[in-house]
């Protein structure tokens, strides 16, 4: 949008999604139909890293994201964006796991914590349900040692703390002994336990955290309030099954209204980063 | 057969007095900034049409002599003079004119391998073009002219558009010799410029830059260990032993003994022609 | 020569040309592909240079805004990912270079004991070498797990492609006539190896180890940034927030003053290794006599080879003790964990083409970064380098000061230009073309220094001695004779260039590396194969390309 | 000074004929893998004691044709025997036996650089030593002490310890011939071991060729540029011409027309002693 009022065309920025069989039919999907009832000009960008998306947004480059509950809060915070809509999948809300093999006789935080050489893995460093919701679960089992991030990130709670860059791939460390335990989104375990050919009991999970949001279209402010409440109707009432099941591998995936207030846990995580 | 044996050299072995004088080197000292003196005060001057062959063991300083001919090697003492105009003040713009008049032929005639033979020759013209032009290798259309001809002249026509990188020892060396010619230099300096040529190619490199300065009354000063050579061209010759001239005459007064002290060797030890070896 | 070229000097009115027909007509041909692929390839990105060009004010105001004052954050934390980047470097090097020595004796026809293994182990090398590091990153990081051990044999893949092809050329060169004298002499080949080919090669070898750490550390940095640890982890969690970019920042600049400070230390060492001094050597002319040590004649005198002999003993010394900061990783893992390699190739041969568009596309633009970086920066490194070059300007300043603005440019990794650029650029092809340009501009200053400083003397003093000045020297000397040299560093490049953008998508800028990125996260291992074969055989065929070039225009 | 000007050739210019064929080219053909014909069909046999020179112009195959007498180039058709034995046939140890009984010496020397005067000549024992031995140059005593002893033979036994790379030519090609020289052979090939020696040194290392091979009997073959020089050692003379011999006869058969043969040039155009220029 050249000018952000008189907008012609909407750009629409993605993330690499960890669960995506279909992925580029499957976005194109929207792009057309949106186009179809907005008569805009709908161009989509992939980009690979959270912080440059929200970085692009911040300068005007892209008016609408599809990204994490902590990709919210950055784009509301630096890049002058809202949550427009979040995505519900039809089993339930989603979760962050800590999760370790069944065979570990592993079963609380603190059997984790009471090893001579604990090990973690983590999605990376910003990532919602696969590091800092794991990371608060420890932290709360521990209150009195009063640990913050960086302790659990950087610090000497853990031997070894592996980044993985995403969520299969926590799985994976897990399975393959990278890590003794990891951090990771509650549908991945098993998406990856599939592919492995392993059954669904080979890995355990030790913590479920709070239910949270999950992928959420921000939009950028600067957009015409009239067109904001026609993407808002357009996207509820989306019901192309193939998209939900190319982007989530789940047809009965819908988006639902959303606003930054269902936010708010997560502005209190943003805190405690530092 | 016999009519091929002729000596190039005119008949006149010494230089008419009357010349006028091309070059002056005035009590030229060099010390090198590793303290090697290479040059010891050494002084002579040279009359427009002689043919001076210089010779002396390795490391004599024959070629820092030629190289501060040109101030390729900056002199500690003493003073160059080419044309009657000083070569150690001149600087900039000054320098590169009085370059121009003193032109030299290398060794290994280091060409630019991957430019055309061509544009090697042309590369003499340099000193005579406005920097704008010589930038984008401009030439005009006579110097080109020029050089196609010299190169034809010492039949290396048909080598024109060939890199120089592809020519053989003794045609790269006619190219230098090209290269040094279109320059229209007052004085040819050749430091070497038969080592390492077959014996054949030997003398057609010594017989062109002998009839090349002639011709042209172009002064020239050529380095060479081959003593033979040197008698059948030179004038005059001048014998270098560690950095000082031991002797300066005419080839006939070259005996037995000067060329010992030269080389500091016994003539027996040297692999010179029979004819030098006895009492001359 | 044909006729043609030789009739045209004679017509009175024509211009004399100055190079033969076939080279005009090469060169043109060369400059018509190059135009040709820059209008295409602009054609494809829609990069606009001009508005680039306009856009760096206000790029450096964005980068100063975001990034400026540098802090640091946690200094020991800092300084334990340093010492462990650093670690992973220097022992991928080693191990790298050790068996790139034997894989070029192999594959070096020359001196090869087995001519016909050549071809298998260059073929090998190549296949090695044409999968960008990071794509091995990522497969390995895939197959095997995380962790230093994996960091270090993705490193250690990649610089063994490239060290053996430097290996085998430099063998191929400096051994050719030695190993011959002493195969006269009836010497077996070990013996040729040690008693020629080694001391011969050890110039070489050292100068290639040196430039192999320095780039390894780089390459340690963006496959931490993957999941290899170090500081490049470090870097990637910085980077994560925008509020971090100034701790991000003091990151690069102790990373920049670390590869600065190995710069110098290497390009001393080189120097004072590789040219021992002529004083030195005259000195020890005078210690001569015979020298018997327990009734055994020495060969050598002792001390001889002192320095050479002390570097290698401390390069090996420290290589070796690098592991010790990466001791934990899973080194036996390295073994127990290579068949699930097989298990990821496996997959990945299970091309699946169902994402062709897309991938085809994204190819595209890849090809557009690389093509549109490389001419760029070319030049602009051709109007900076005579600049830096020692022996065309008077005044040292001017190049020390270009070199270090180089080397900084040259620390900061790719990834994070190309994030630097994002924001007055937009997302798209044009901070990966903005990012790899401002990168190998800075390469390609200083090889386009090391190849003016090259020249031999003498062929700078014949023209001098003609009169030239010295920007007609430049022009007519310096810069034909390093041109070959120049374009084989402008042909490696590109190669580097492509590979560099196919890995910038992994990192988030787009182009087939993004594909490959999101294909192996998605496990969609076919389309990722896919993809990485697009990238082989087009790197394999640019190298075949460029290899032809030179032998058969740029002798 | 008359007593320093003997000629260092034994007064019988033609070897004894009873001496034993030492090495044996029978119609030796080598065509590179370009086109070239280097040579074509040469036969002749070399007996024990012989100096035999051969000359030729650029080109006309001397090099190929060294280096086919110990296999550095593989030739096309025809045999070269060293002592009898085949060298065209043999490989693996037995290759590198009859290998041993060649050396040569090379133009440039070709040393290691990096290795000690003592190192690089001691390397012309590796064919007499076990591998692993020879790899890392654990040479026995006695081979040590005939090399040092030879050093100082050849006047460098001060520079014994000094890296190869930092001797001027004179003196890498005298450690060049004590390496082939330590090697005890029956044959020494030199290609060229003078080219691009200033006179005096180029006399040092003709008189050491000739008075090592001659005192130990070896026969020897040298490649050379200069016909006087030549003259002056041979033995016998091989005259080449485009890949055939031309010549092949004592010295005192060398005539003006011959010289004319192989180097295609009227002998006036070719740089050679004036004792050569008319009829002899
Ligand atoms: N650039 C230099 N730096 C230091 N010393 C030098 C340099 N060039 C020459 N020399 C020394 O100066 C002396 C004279 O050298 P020069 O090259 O002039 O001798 P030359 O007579 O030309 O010898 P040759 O016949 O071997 O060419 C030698 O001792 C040489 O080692
Ligand atoms: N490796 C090679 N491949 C192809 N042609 C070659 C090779 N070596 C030599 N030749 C050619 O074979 C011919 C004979 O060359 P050779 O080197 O034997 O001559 P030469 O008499 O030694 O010459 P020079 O006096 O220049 O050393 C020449 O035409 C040369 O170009
Ligand atoms: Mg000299
Ligand atoms: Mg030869």
């Amino acid at each position: 949008a050249d000018t952000p009022s008189g907008a012609q065309s909407l750009r629409i920025g993605y993330l690499p999604q960890d669960e995506t069989p279909h992925f580029a039919a499957a976005r194109q999907g929207l792009a057309t139909d949106l186009a179809a009832a907005t008569g805009l000009e709908v161009s989509e960008y992939h980009v690979a890293d959270m912080s440059a998306l929200v970085e692009a947004m911040r300068h005007g480059h892209v008016d609408m994201a599809i990204v994490g509950a902590m990709g919210v809060v950055q784009a509301y915070q630096v890049a002058d964006s809202f949550p427009l809509v979040a995505m519900q999948q039809e089993e339930g809300p989603l979760h962050s796991d800590i999760i370790v093999r069944a065979d570990s006789g592993i079963h609380t935080i603190a059997d984790l914590m009471a090893l001579d050489a604990p090990s973690i893995a983590f999605v990376d460093h910003i990532s919602t349900t696969g590091t800092l919701l794991p990371a608060i679960g420890i932290m709360e089992a521990f209150p009195e040692r009063d640990l913050d991030f960086d302790d659990i990130l950087h610090g000497d709670v853990f031997s070894t703390v592996v980044f993985a860059g995403g969520h299969p791939n926590v799985a994976q460390a897990v399975i393959q002994g990278d890590a003794v335990a990891g951090g990771i989104a509650h549908r991945q375990t098993a998406v990856e336990l599939e592919r492995l050919g392993l059954s669904e009991d080979y890995l355990r999970v030790i913590h479920r955290s709070e239910p949270v949001m999950g992928a959420t279209m921000v939009a950028s402010s600067s957009l015409d309030a009239d067109l904001i409440e026609v993407l808002r109707d357009f996207l509820v009432g989306f019901d192309n099954e193939d998209y939900f099941y190319g982007m989530w591998g789940n047809r009965s995936a819908r988006f639902f209204d959303t606003e930054i207030g269902e936010f708010a846990d997560l502005f209190v995580i943003d805190e405690m980063l530092g | 057969m016999a009519d091929t044996i002729v000596s190039p050299k005119p008949l006149e072995t010494t230089t008419p007095p009357g010349a006028e004088v091309v070059l002056s080197v005035q009590g030229v000292s060099k010390t090198y900034t590793n303290g090697t003196k290479a040059l010891r005060d050494v002084s002579f001057d040279v009359r427009r049409g002689e043919f001076v062959v210089v010779i002396g063991p390795s490391g004599s300083g024959k070629s820092t002599l030629m190289r501060s001919l040109n101030r390729l090697v900056d002199v500690t003492s003493g003073a160059v003079l080419v044309d009657g105009e000083s070569l150690t003040k001149a600087g900039g713009a000054r320098l590169r004119a009085v370059r121009r008049r003193v032109a030299m032929v290398f060794q290994h005639a280091n060409l630019v391998g991957r430019l055309t033979v061509l544009q090697n020759v042309l590369h003499g013209r340099l000193g005579h073009m406005g920097t704008l032009a010589g930038m984008f290798g401009r030439y005009t259309e006579a110097d080109k002219q020029t050089a196609v001809d010299l190169l034809r002249e010492i039949e290396l026509g048909e080598h024109m558009y060939n890199r120089a990188a592809e020519l053989s020892g003794g045609q790269k060396q006619r190219v230098g010799i090209a290269r040094a010619i279109i320059q229209d230099p007052s004085v040819l300096l050749c430091d070497e410029p038969i080592a390492s040529l077959d014996p054949s190619v030997s003398k057609v490199i010594m017989d062109m830059i002998f009839q090349m300065a002639t011709s042209r009354n172009i002064t020239a000063i050529v380095n060479l260990h081959q003593i033979d050579v040197a008698l059948r061209y030179a004038t005059r010759i001048i014998g270098m032993h560690k950095g000082e001239i031991v002797f300066d005459g005419p080839p006939a007064d070259l005996t037995a003994e000067t060329i010992e002290r030269i080389y500091d060797t016994p003539v027996g030890e040297l692999m010179i022609g029979e004819e030098l070896r006895g009492e001359r | 020569m044909s006729a043609d070229t030789l009739a045209r000097p004679q017509a009175p009115a024509a211009r004399i040309p100055l190079v033969s027909g076939q080279e005009r007509r090469f060169f043109t041909a060369a400059l018509a592909v190059i135009v040709g692929a820059t209008a295409l390839t602009t054609w494809i990105t829609g990069f606009n240079p001009l508005a680039a060009l306009a856009g760096m004010p206000s790029a450096l105001g964005f980068v100063a805004a975001d990034y400026l004052p540098p802090t640091v954050n946690n200094g020991g934390l800092l300084a334990r990912a340093l010492v462990e980047t650093v670690a992973l470097a220097l022992t991928s090097t080693l191990v790298a270079s050790a068996l790139a020595f034997l894989a070029a004796l192999i594959g070096c026809r020359a001196v090869s004991p087995l001519p016909w293994a050549a071809p298998i182990v260059r073929g090998f090398a190549t296949l090695v070498r044409n999968i960008p590091d990071l794509v091995w990153a990522v497969i390995l990081f895939t197959a095997m797990g995380f962790g230093f051990h994996v960091g270090f044999a993705a490193l250690t893949l990649g610089t063994f492609g490239f060290l053996t092809r430097a290996f085998i050329e430099s063998m191929d060169e400096v051994s050719a006539d030695t190993t011959e004298t002493l195969a006269a002499v009836g010497a077996s080949f070990p013996q040729r190896v040690m008693q020629s080919i080694v001391p011969s090669f050890t110039k070489d070898f050292i100068a290639w180890f040196l430039y192999c750490i320095e780039v390894s550390i780089r390459g340690a940095t963006i496959v931490g940034m993957l999941g290899g640890g170090g500081v490049g982890m470090l870097l990637n969690g910085e980077l994560g927030l925008a509020r971090w970019r100034p701790r991000a920042m003091g990151t690069i600049l102790i990373l920049a003053v670390l590869v600065i400070a190995v710069d110098l230390l290497t390009s001393y060492l080189r120097t004072k290794l590789l040219n021992p001094s002529a004083a030195r050597s005259a000195a020890d002319r005078s210690e001569s006599a015979l020298v018997v040590r327990r009734g055994r004649i020495a060969v050598t005198q002792r001390g001889r080879d002192r320095e050479v002999n002390l570097f290698l003993l401390c390069a090996l010394a420290l290589s070796l003790a690098a592991f010790w900061p990466i001791r934990d990783a899973s080194w036996g893992r390295l073994l127990t964990d290579f068949p699930h390699l097989s298990r990821t190739l496996f997959e990945l041969a299970s091309l699946d083409f169902s994402a062709w568009d897309r991938t085809w596309t994204s190819f595209l633009d890849t090809m557009g970064i690389a093509v549109l970086s490389t001419v760029y920066s070319a030049i602009l490194a051709l109007l900076i380098a005579p600049f830096a070059t020692r022996n065309l300007v008077r005044n040292p300043v001017g190049p020390a000061l270009i070199t270090s603005v180089a080397t900084l440019i040259r620390t900061i990794p790719n990834p994070v230009l190309v994030m630097m650029a994002i924001a007055p650029f937009g997302l798209g092809v044009t901070p990966g073309i903005i990012g790899l340009t401002l990168s190998s501009t800075a390469f390609f200053v200083r090889v386009f220094v090391q190849g003016y400083e090259d020249v031999p003397d003498e062929t700078i003093e014949a023209l001098q001695a003609t009169g030239a000045g010295r920007v007609q020297v430049f022009l007519s000397a310096m810069l034909p004779a390093s041109r070959s040299h120049m374009v084989a560093w402008i042909g490696m490049r590109f190669e580097m260039n492509f590979m560099g953008s196919a890995i910038l998508g992994m990192v988030g800028a787009g182009g087939v590396g993004g594909v490959i990125n999101e294909a192996v996260r998605g496990r969609q291992f076919g389309v990722a194969g896919v993809a990485i074969l697009l990238v082989f055989v087009f790197a394999f065929a640019l190298e075949l390309t460029m290899a032809k070039v030179k032998r058969t225009y740029i002798r």
